[in-house]
């Protein structure tokens, strides 16, 4: 059992170490920012997802209680994840004002169209 | 348990939130309950000045926590005496300051009075960290009375001064800490009980401490070379928050005396008198330069900058000489100092109010309002800033004077003192005969004075009674002084009030 | 270790202090912001490098660190965070004021020193 | 802190005190769950910090949507923790071994037929916790998604995937 | 055979930070940079709940927590100021 | 008593003429006059004792610790001059009163005049060097207001800053001469000083204690060569210049000398200091006064020329030339005070001083002309008048001094000074009273008021009664006189008119037959001496002045250039300087602590903070870049304390990161987003230097530190956190309650920043700052949307996980890492984030919370916690705290710290919030921002409503 506990958790970690390096280098190796962003938000969070269950088996073995803190951080990272990825990629259709998007039928993207009330000054 | 030790600390502390919770739109209530607290403070300050007045030293221990692993707040003769002298001149600036300049921007009163909190905590606290915290409530309080009421030249001049100081409270806790790196202790007793224990080995790290925690009083002193941020400060701050800075720089002064006597004087070993051969020579520079810059001045303002810094150069000339009676003269010249610096910025302000387009600068313009009475009292001002008879600045030069003859370089020390009274007194008769006389034979009439200014009269008239009663009462007031500065040397009884009369035989580590 | 947490204070003090004497508010905050890394590193280094013993009693643990010097770095860490708000919006405040951000509030100006 | 952001008539008093019970039911879990032990004295501190907080913030979540069928909503999660896992095997597949020519990267406009802000937010995350696919941004109109993939040889079928795999079961569990 | 993976993954780990560094500065745009910056929270996270494991305490976990609440909020401020100047308006 | 009231009654008579004056000018001017008047009479009162040689003594202790005493006493000498001063005083006061103009301040006058004359008084019955030196100094600052009386006059102005200047600069050199003098002397009362001649004289300190002194005494007395001042002093009105610079002031010097005489006086320094400065003087003062055209000028310059004759006679050393000294001081008083009315009724009566305009006047003015003349002649020294008696006194003694030797020297000499003298004085009665009336003067001259021509007329008589009958009418006094200077006994002496066939006498005859011709061939002669250079005291003078005050600009101004980065250089040049001096200069021994091995993983790290950090001063330049590259420098510290044991640090580092990001964002968002590059390579050299060395200090320090080991308070902490503290935690124990008293006060600095932060920016939403505010444009371009409907719904979810967080941290934070800060933070942070996602005014409406309340009552909250421990006579801040047992709840702690720590969590949450709100808002005002119903874009709510409707 224990030998079971020891064998998870390592590969656990492995797995999620080995992500997190992934996701590290395709930020490396992908040519465009686009690309790039896909993998750090994809990866990562399985890196840290696989150290973090890594971490509740462990301390589940370890003391025998489940350990919240590390749902809390998961449920703060898958939250969050989406949220930083579009932001992103809208900071840099901003910044870059791209050609090539698609256009939805009647109205453009939020970032270059307002739909809200009211002018802004610019 | 004797509570009236923390007062001049609480008071402020409960009084600003209160003005800010239930005075923040009324003036007048602010005003009440700002002048109530002032008040109060000068009435705590006497009452302490009393209970210490026989000698002893009353220590209060924070939280119950026996020194030093609690922090302990100590009232001796000198601490008590730098509180008397905070309230006294706030209770004048205030005064100067309700009769309009308060209104210019937000929440004077409530930093005004965490301003005392901090300067009243630097002066009783006994445990350098806590001073790092009570140094940077004053400082940060200062930051927003600095800019109080905005303007391009003073918000400049605000940058510089936040900067400047936040460099030199970096520096601070880089001092803290190798001090405690190798003393192991933040309280000042326990430090001075340790220093002289110190192996050889640490003494580079502790020294070099010591030595740049000085640095940093004497930025807060503004001695030469980290006195630049002092003209530029204080000539672009509203004049009641100058005058009240009068007292800014005694704390660093202050500091100075308190840790670079009880941990760093005869008793420190290899480390005994660690300040003095950096501080004259500074010290004698300060004098110099912020007399030359009297003689240099352009603007009213810039003037009085310059003569705080020459007073504090001749101040910690005194300081740096580490006798008791070159420190009770010191001490003198910091009373008188500090009033007559502060008078000089309330009444350039009022000056600088009549003459709209040419404020205080020393150009010739027409009559003013009042220009008899100003005149009257700038000639009063110039004479105690200049250290002429017969007010307190003379008495306080011929103190120093005195103090210096046993030191090591008397004529020099003597000689720079005496020749840079000259420059003051060339500085300041240039600056009133420009001001008062000459604009006497301009044609014209500035409008009349824009308010009633009663009571910022009244804040330079209370200013000038002290210096008179500096010198009406230079007798006692020396004596006591005399005893302040004995006291200050006695290091043994410090540590004992502190740490309790076992630790200096057998020791608590 | 000791030698790459001295080190880095090193560093981080020496790119504090050449950016506060740049001539512009902003990178003067920012040097600000790194020599006050380097005073809370180096404040929190008086209590020497320990591993894994954190000052929280603890039946299983097996040693605990200084705690004063944390105490110390906490305060020290929460009064910088006050000071860096207060001079950001002191040169934010100027320089609505002057219409620059030079230090000594010049519209052009070069070295003045 | 903030005060009920209240409308319209005077609700009941059970729904003044447990505007969102489910909300309140759940913080009380993470509560008991932060604390990792359970007692009496943590119940009732849970309780009541469950019971304050969606109360102080309630005005900061004017239109809180009910979710309506829980089971659907937990079969949904489950769902996307196993396209997560897959997905990221796939773009570590892509990552490593790849070559970066060979990748058919294309932004798609994926129509929506949710209307329901929280529901869009969960189908935006989902498409970008899984394969290749980044949700970038809505139309002004909140009628469409764009989503960048990182190698999608056919757009269509993308599109049609993320629809019926994700939109659809979200429409059933937001109303 | 914990302590082999805890190795690993602390080589695998500081590996990827060093390329979110190589990220940092090669830029090439702003927004390469934060995401540079936001993938180096998610693998200090993991770095430090590996620690946790490896130390046997969880006392290291808030940090972690803190640093998953807030990374995020960095992230955005940033591109909230490419994309509006004004982060809170 | 009543001699120190003689001193008294003038400083507190000096209030009575500003007051009187209301009263009218005759009120102002008699209520003078009686104040000096009563002055005298008590002076007079003591007439008798000191004429038998008594001496009146009056001691008040003032400063006894500095051996500074209200010490008065009166002797022969100080009775001779204070009935000088006070006699002469009454003169002058009456003639002052028809003198002055009506549109001249009266007032002012004579209250300055009081004040001089008070001054006066007090230096010549000071029995203590100290309190003469502040008499001393105040007749300075008070001849300084006199001569300066006519402000609108450049003239004044500038003579009264000269002789302020000069004065001055005397008065503190003789502060130091005084401080060695009482300092040899072992007091500073003059009576002991006197008694200490061979000591005095025989210590090393004499010679500089005589040179000081003698600075104070030349100065004042306008001594070669700083006889300068003194003509340009005579720019005051008349009864100014006769009364300080005839009768009185002037002769301070002298008197000091004359005081000082017992023991400086008898050697060779003093005789060759004092003796030839005053023989020079003598003879320079005379000739300059030969070619003075300005009535007043001629005398000043003739004063100058009998104080120096003075001094001459007291240099010499010898009792003899004591009394004589002690006479020609008498003589002088008299006929020179009548001389310089004299020429003020000249002025008044003519409108002009100017002896080229003047001649023929004593047809006009017979009286004044009388007048004039006898005391002109008196000046000369013709015989039966009493000037003559007191200079043939001196050609006496100076007929057989020898000088290095030579004793031709002085007796030639003080012939010379004697023979200009003649001419001079009869230049004042010929160029002036006789001759043909040079042309029209400004007024029609005529006798004056009795009131203005009766003072001089009564010091003319004087000069004729005591040329007449010396050893009647002078002959006690100067006995007194004398006695008091000398010290011992008289020397064998007659003053008389006929001494015999003497030395003196030829020397006399020559200076009268020779003055005369000069006087005849004064034409040639004025040519002849125009032709020479004429050094003019008054340009050299101001010129110096201006040069000085020109070079104090140049340091002042060069050197506080406002530049701050010249000040930082100079603090942290200084801070490296101190640092590597002290640090060498002790001892030091390198550390034998066991060290940390330095893993992979902390090498890692460690780069990722020395890129981040080298990429932050790279790139420092594109703002944005920069910030966040300090955000990896604030992460990696972070991870740091993580690492090194310290997770409270670390919870704080992190929360902390991001309020200042947010902060500087906004910020960044008015401010330029690019740093020019202004700084020269010189320039980034310097700065490279001194940042590397600070560094090398600060790194180097804290290897030295980190590889020792040492003793600590730390082991009580740890022990007493549980049982005395109540807490696990010993970092939060600390903070709450070991040292919570730092806390009360870092909280309150960080109140006091929101303070200052809400003030900053209160204060740029109206006035000047205000309207550029509002007329501000962005400098970079918008996205269309401002609140992205995606954030919106993630942080509304987010809201109150953040929150229980929050109060999870805050509630473990005594026994875990955590408390008070960082739960603080963490609801700040959780509610700023509605902010940003949601608009600054929606997420506003739904914080009805003041947040200037939150941190005032997080304050008294605090407060009240140290408060309430006095009910327990127990200091501020005394924490207690209990474990209780409540049914069902079960076991649970409660500890006083928690409220304070309560205090400090809403003082954060309250500082944050008033800080990022407070900017926030201004971002608001300045773009003029709608506020949004519903905030989310595309915004669907809306959308389905009206859907909904149609
Ligand atoms: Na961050
Ligand atoms: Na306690």
């Amino acid at each position: 059992m224990e030998f079971f506990n020891e064998l998870l958790v390592s590969a656990l970690i492995v797995i999620g170490a080995s992500f997190a390096l992934v996701g590290s280098y395709g930020m490396v190796k992908l040519p465009d920012l686009m690309s790039r962003l896909h993998a750090p938000t994809k990866a990562t969070t399985l890196g840290v997802g696989g150290a973090l269950v890594a971490s509740m088996v462990y301390f589940l073995a370890l003391n025998g209680t489940v350990s919240i803190h590390e749902l809390l951080i998961s449920l703060f990272l898958f939250l969050t994840a989406p949220i930083t990825a579009h932001f992103l990629a809208k900071a840099w259709m901003h910044s870059q004002q791209p050609t090539d998007l698609p256009r939805p039928e009647k109205h453009d993207w939020s970032t270059f169209e307002s739909t809200a009330h009211g002018n802004d000054k610019d | 348990m004797n509570h009236w030790i923390i007062a001049p600390i609480v008071l402020p502390a409960i009084m600003a939130p209160i003005l800010l919770m239930a005075a923040r739109h009324d003036v007048v209530l602010a005003r009440i309950f700002s002048i109530a607290s002032s008040v109060a403070l000068l009435g705590i300050a006497l009452a302490l000045t009393t209970m210490v007045s026989d000698g002893i030293i009353v220590t209060y221990a924070l939280g119950n926590w026996i020194p030093p692993f609690g922090i302990v707040l100590v009232a001796d003769r000198l601490s008590v005496l730098m509180l008397l002298l905070t309230a006294g001149l706030a209770l004048a600036v205030l005064l100067f300051a309700i009769d309009g300049s308060d209104r210019q921007g937000r929440h004077f009163h409530a930093l005004f009075q965490f301003q005392l909190m901090g300067i009243n905590g630097a002066f009783l606290t006994g445990d350098f960290f806590n001073l790092f915290v009570f140094f940077e409530v004053l400082l940060i309080a200062s930051y927003g009375l600095m800019v109080h009421g905005g303007g391009a030249a003073r918000t400049r001049a605000g940058v510089q001064y936040v900067a400047i100081n936040l460099v030199g409270s970096t520096l601070f806790l880089i001092a803290v800490g190798m001090i405690y790196s190798v003393a192991g202790t933040l309280n000042m007793a326990d430090l001075a009980i340790r220093v002289p224990k110190i192996a050889a080995g640490d003494q580079a790290l502790l020294q070099s401490g010591a030595l740049l925690l000085l640095l940093v009083f004497c930025i807060k002193a503004a001695l030469v070379p980290v006195h630049f941020w002092l003209p530029g400060t204080y000539a672009n701050a509203p004049a009641p928050v100058a005058a009240l800075f009068a007292i800014m720089t005694k704390v660093g002064a202050y500091c100075v005396i308190r840790l670079y006597i009880l941990a760093f004087g005869a008793d420190a070993g290899v480390a005994s008198w660690l300040a003095a051969p950096w501080l004259l020579p500074a010290a004698l520079v300060t004098l110099v330069l912020g007399m030359t810059g009297v003689l240099a001045a352009r603007r009213l303002g810039q003037l009085a900058s310059f003569a705080v810094i020459g007073s504090m150069g001749m101040l910690l000339v005194a300081i740096a000489l580490f006798t008791p009676a070159s420190l009770s003269a010191a001490l003198y010249y910091l009373l008188h100092s500090t009033l007559a610096g502060a008078v000089l910025f309330l009444i350039a302000d009022l000056v600088s109010r009549r003459r709209p387009g040419q404020d205080d600068a020393m150009t010739v313009a027409p009559r003013f309002a009042q220009l008899s009475l100003l005149a009257g009292a700038f000639f009063i001002a110039a004479i105690a800033a200049t250290g002429m008879p017969p007010l307190s600045g003379f008495i306080g030069k011929l103190l120093i004077l005195d103090a210096a003859r046993d030191s090591a370089n008397p004529a020099l020390i003597w000689s720079l003192l005496l020749l840079t009274s000259l420059l003051a007194i060339i500085g300041f008769g240039r600056a009133g005969s420009t001001l008062f006389w000459k604009s006497t034979g301009e044609p014209g009439h500035f409008p009349a004075a824009p308010e009633s200014n009663t009571l910022s009269l009244v804040a330079i008239g209370l200013l000038l009674a002290g210096s008179v009663g500096l010198t009406l009462f230079a007798g006692p007031l020396t004596a006591y002084l005399d005893a302040t500065a004995e006291q200050v040397f006695a290091t043994r009884q410090y540590i004992e009030a502190v740490l309790g009369n076992t630790v200096l035989e057998g020791g608590i580590l | 270790m000791e030698f790459l947490l001295s080190s880095a204070i090193g560093l981080l003090t020496a790119a504090g202090v050449y950016l506060i004497l740049r001539a512009r508010t902003y990178p003067v905050v920012l040097g600000l912001a790194l020599l006050s890394y380097a005073t809370n590193l180096f404040l929190f280094a008086t209590g020497r490098l320990v591993l894994d013993r954190p000052p929280v009693i603890s039946a299983l643990a097996n040693g605990y660190t200084d705690p004063l010097p944390q105490a110390l770095v906490l305060t020290a860490i929460v009064i910088s965070f006050g000071m860096t708000a207060v001079i950001v919006v002191m040169a934010l405040r100027s320089y609505l004021e002057n219409g620059s951000d030079h230090v000594d509030g010049e519209t052009h100006s070069e070295d003045r020193s | 802190m903030a005060h009920a952001h209240v409308s319209g008539e005077q609700p009941s008093l059970l729904r003044r005190w447990f505007p969102h019970p489910l909300l309140s039911l759940a913080l009380t879990l993470i509560w008991l769950l932060l604390i990792n032990s359970f007692s009496a004295g943590g119940l009732l501190v849970g309780l009541t910090l469950g019971i304050a907080i969606p109360r102080m913030t309630s005005g900061f979540w004017p239109d809180r949507p009910n979710i309506q069928h829980y089971g659907k909503a937990f079969a949904y999660v489950l769902l996307v923790i196993r396209d997560i896992v897959v997905a990221n095997l796939q773009v570590a597949f892509i990552i490593l071994f790849r070559p970066l020519g060979s990748l058919h990267t294309r932004w798609v406009c994926v129509p929506l037929e949710l209307t329901n802000p929280e529901a869009i937010t969960v189908l935006a995350g989902t498409i970008t916790m899984t394969p290749g696919t980044v949700s970038c941004d809505l139309s002004a109109d909140g009628k469409a998604l764009l989503v960048h993939c990182l190698d999608a040889p056919d757009a269509e079928a993308t599109i049609r995937d993320m629809k019926e795999r994700y939109e659809s079961r979200l429409k059933e569990i937001f109303p | 055979m914990i302590e082999y993976a805890i190795l690993y993954a602390y080589v695998a780990i500081s590996a990827g930070l060093l390329f979110n560094l190589w990220r940092l500065f090669a830029g090439p745009s702003t927004v390469d940079r934060i995401l540079a910056v936001d993938t180096m929270v998610i693998n200090i996270i993991a770095l430090i709940i590996v620690y946790g494991i490896q130390m046997g305490s969880t006392i290291y976990f808030e940090a972690a927590l803190l640093l998953a609440m807030f990374g995020f909020v960095s992230t955005v401020a940033y591109c909230k100021f490419i994309l509006r100047g004004n982060v809170i308006e | 008593m009543s001699l120190a009231l003689i001193v008294i009654l003038p400083f507190l008579g000096a209030i009575l003429p500003a007051l009187m004056i209301r009263a009218g000018r005759n009120a102002c001017a008699t209520s003078t006059f009686t104040v000096t008047l009563l002055a005298f009479l008590l002076l007079m009162t003591h007439a008798p004792a000191v004429f038998r040689g008594e001496i009146v003594q009056i001691r008040w202790e003032w400063v006894p610790q500095l051996g500074l005493n209200v010490n008065f006493f009166l002797d022969g000498l100080g009775f001779f001059f204070a009935g000088l001063i006070l006699g002469i005083g009454l003169l002058i006061i009456t003639y002052a009163r028809f003198y002055l103009a009506k549109e001249d301040p009266m007032g002012s006058f004579y209250s300055y005049l009081l004040l001089f004359q008070g001054a006066m008084v007090g230096i010549v019955l000071s029995d203590n060097i100290l309190l003469l030196l502040i008499f001393w100094e105040l007749t300075s600052l008070s001849s300084f207001l006199l001569i300066g009386y006519w402000k609108h006059l450049p003239e004044g102005r500038q003579g009264a800053r000269m002789a302020l200047t000069v004065t001055g600069a005397g008065g503190l050199s003789m502060i130091a001469g005084m401080l060695i003098l009482g300092n040899i002397a072992g007091s500073y009362d003059l009576s002991v000083i006197l008694q200490h001649k061979e000591a005095i004289q025989a210590s090393p300190l004499y010679l500089p204690a005589l040179l000081l002194i003698l600075g104070g005494c030349f100065t004042k007395s306008a001594q070669f060569p700083f006889h300068f001042w003194l003509p340009h002093a005579m720019a005051a009105p008349t009864p100014v210049s006769a009364y300080l610079h005839s009768a009185t002031m002037v002769k301070a010097g002298l008197f000091l000398m004359a005081r000082l005489w017992p023991v400086l006086a008898g050697t060779d320094e003093w005789f060759y200091l004092v003796a030839t400065t005053g023989l020079i003087t003598m003879v320079i003062g005379a000739w300059i006064a030969l070619f003075k055209d300005d009535l007043k000028g001629l005398l000043a310059f003739s004063t100058v020329s009998h104080l120096g004759l003075i001094t001459f006679l007291l240099g010499l050393g010898s009792p003899m030339a004591a009394v004589a000294a002690v006479f020609h001081i008498l003589n002088h008083a008299t006929f020179k005070a009548a001389l310089f009315m004299n020429a003020g009724i000249v002025d008044h009566e003519t409108g002009t001083r100017d002896i080229r305009k003047l001649g023929g006047l004593m047809a006009l003015m017979p009286i004044s002309g009388t007048l004039a003349m006898i005391a002109a002649a008196s000046m000369a020294g013709v015989p039966l008048l009493n000037g003559f008696l007191s200079k043939e006194m001196m050609l006496e003694e100076a007929a057989h001094t020898a000088w290095l030797g030579h004793d031709w020297l002085i007796p030639a000499l003080a012939t010379l000074g004697a023979t200009f003298s003649v001419a001079y004085s009869f230049r004042y009665i010929v160029h002036v009273w006789f001759g043909k009336p040079a042309g029209e003067t400004p007024r029609h001259p005529h006798d004056p008021p009795f009131g203005m021509w009766g003072p001089p007329a009564l010091l003319v008589v004087l000069v004729v009664l005591i040329g007449l009958f010396p050893a009647a009418i002078a002959g006690p006094l100067v006995a007194t006189v004398a006695g008091a200077v000398i010290g011992g006994p008289l020397p064998d002496y007659h003053l008389a008119i006929w001494h015999g066939l003497t030395p003196a006498l030829g020397m006399s005859a020559v200076a009268v037959v020779v003055g005369l011709s000069l006087l005849m061939a004064y034409t040639r002669v004025r040519r002849g001496w125009a032709a020479g250079p004429h050094p003019e005291a008054k340009a050299i003078f101001q010129g110096t002045l201006a040069a000085a005050v020109r070079l104090a600009q140049f340091i002042t101004h060069g050197l506080h250039n406002g530049s701050l980065q010249r000040h930082l250089a100079f603090t942290v040049g200084a801070a490296v300087v101190v640092g590597f001096a002290a640090f060498t200069a002790a001892t030091h021994a390198p550390g034998n602590r066991e060290l940390l091995p330095a893993t992979p993983v902390a090498v890692v790290v460690w780069s990722l903070l020395v890129g981040a950090t080298l990429a932050v001063v790279f790139l420092h330049r594109q703002r944005l870049t920069a910030l966040i590259a300090i955000g990896v420098v604030g992460m990696v510290v972070s991870l740091t304390f993580v690492y090194l044991s310290a997770p409270d640090l670390a919870l704080t580092q992190i929360s902390v990161e991001v309020v200042t990001v947010i902060l500087i964002l906004l910020a960044l968002n008015f401010l330029p987003k690019e740093t020019p590059s202004e700084s020269t390579t010189g320039r980034r050299l310097r700065d490279g230097i001194i940042a590397a060395l600070a560094g090398i200090g600060v790194g180097g320090a804290a290897w030295a530190m980190t590889t020792r080991n040492a003793e600590t308070l730390s082991g009580y902490y740890l022990e007493q956190s549980v049982p005395g503290g109540g807490g696990t935690n010993v970092v939060n124990v600390i903070l709450v309650d070991f040292r919570g008293f730092d806390t009360f006060g870092e909280i309150i600095v960080l109140g006091i920043a929101a303070l200052v932060i809400y003030a900053l920016l209160d204060g740029a939403t109206h006035g000047a700052v205000g309207r550029k505010l509002a007329a501000w444009a962005p400098d970079q371009k918008r996205a269309a949307d401002r609140h992205p409907l995606m954030l919106v719904v993630a942080t509304r979810v987010m809201l109150p996980l953040a929150l229980m967080v929050g109060a999870f941290i805050f509630l473990r934070g005594h026994n875990v890492p955590g408390g008070g800060f960082i739960a603080g933070l963490v609801v700040a942070i959780a509610l700023i984030m509605q902010y940003m996602a949601s608009g600054y005014s929606w997420a506003a409406q739904r914080m009805k919370v003041d947040y200037h309340v939150l941190i005032g009552s997080g304050v008294l909250i605090a407060a009240a916690t140290g408060i309430v421990s006095w009910l327990a006579e127990h200091p501020f801040l005394t924490s207690t705290f209990g474990h209780f047992h409540l049914p069902i709840i079960g076991e649970f702690e409660l500890a006083s710290a928690m409220a304070f720590d309560t205090g400090v969590f809403l003082t954060v949450i309250g500082a944050t919030m008033m800080a990022l709100s407070n900017l926030s808002r201004i971002g608001c005002l300045a773009e003029s921002l709608p506020l949004q119903e519903a905030p989310m874009e595309p915004d669907l709510r809306n959308a389905n409503e009206k859907a909904r409707e149609h």
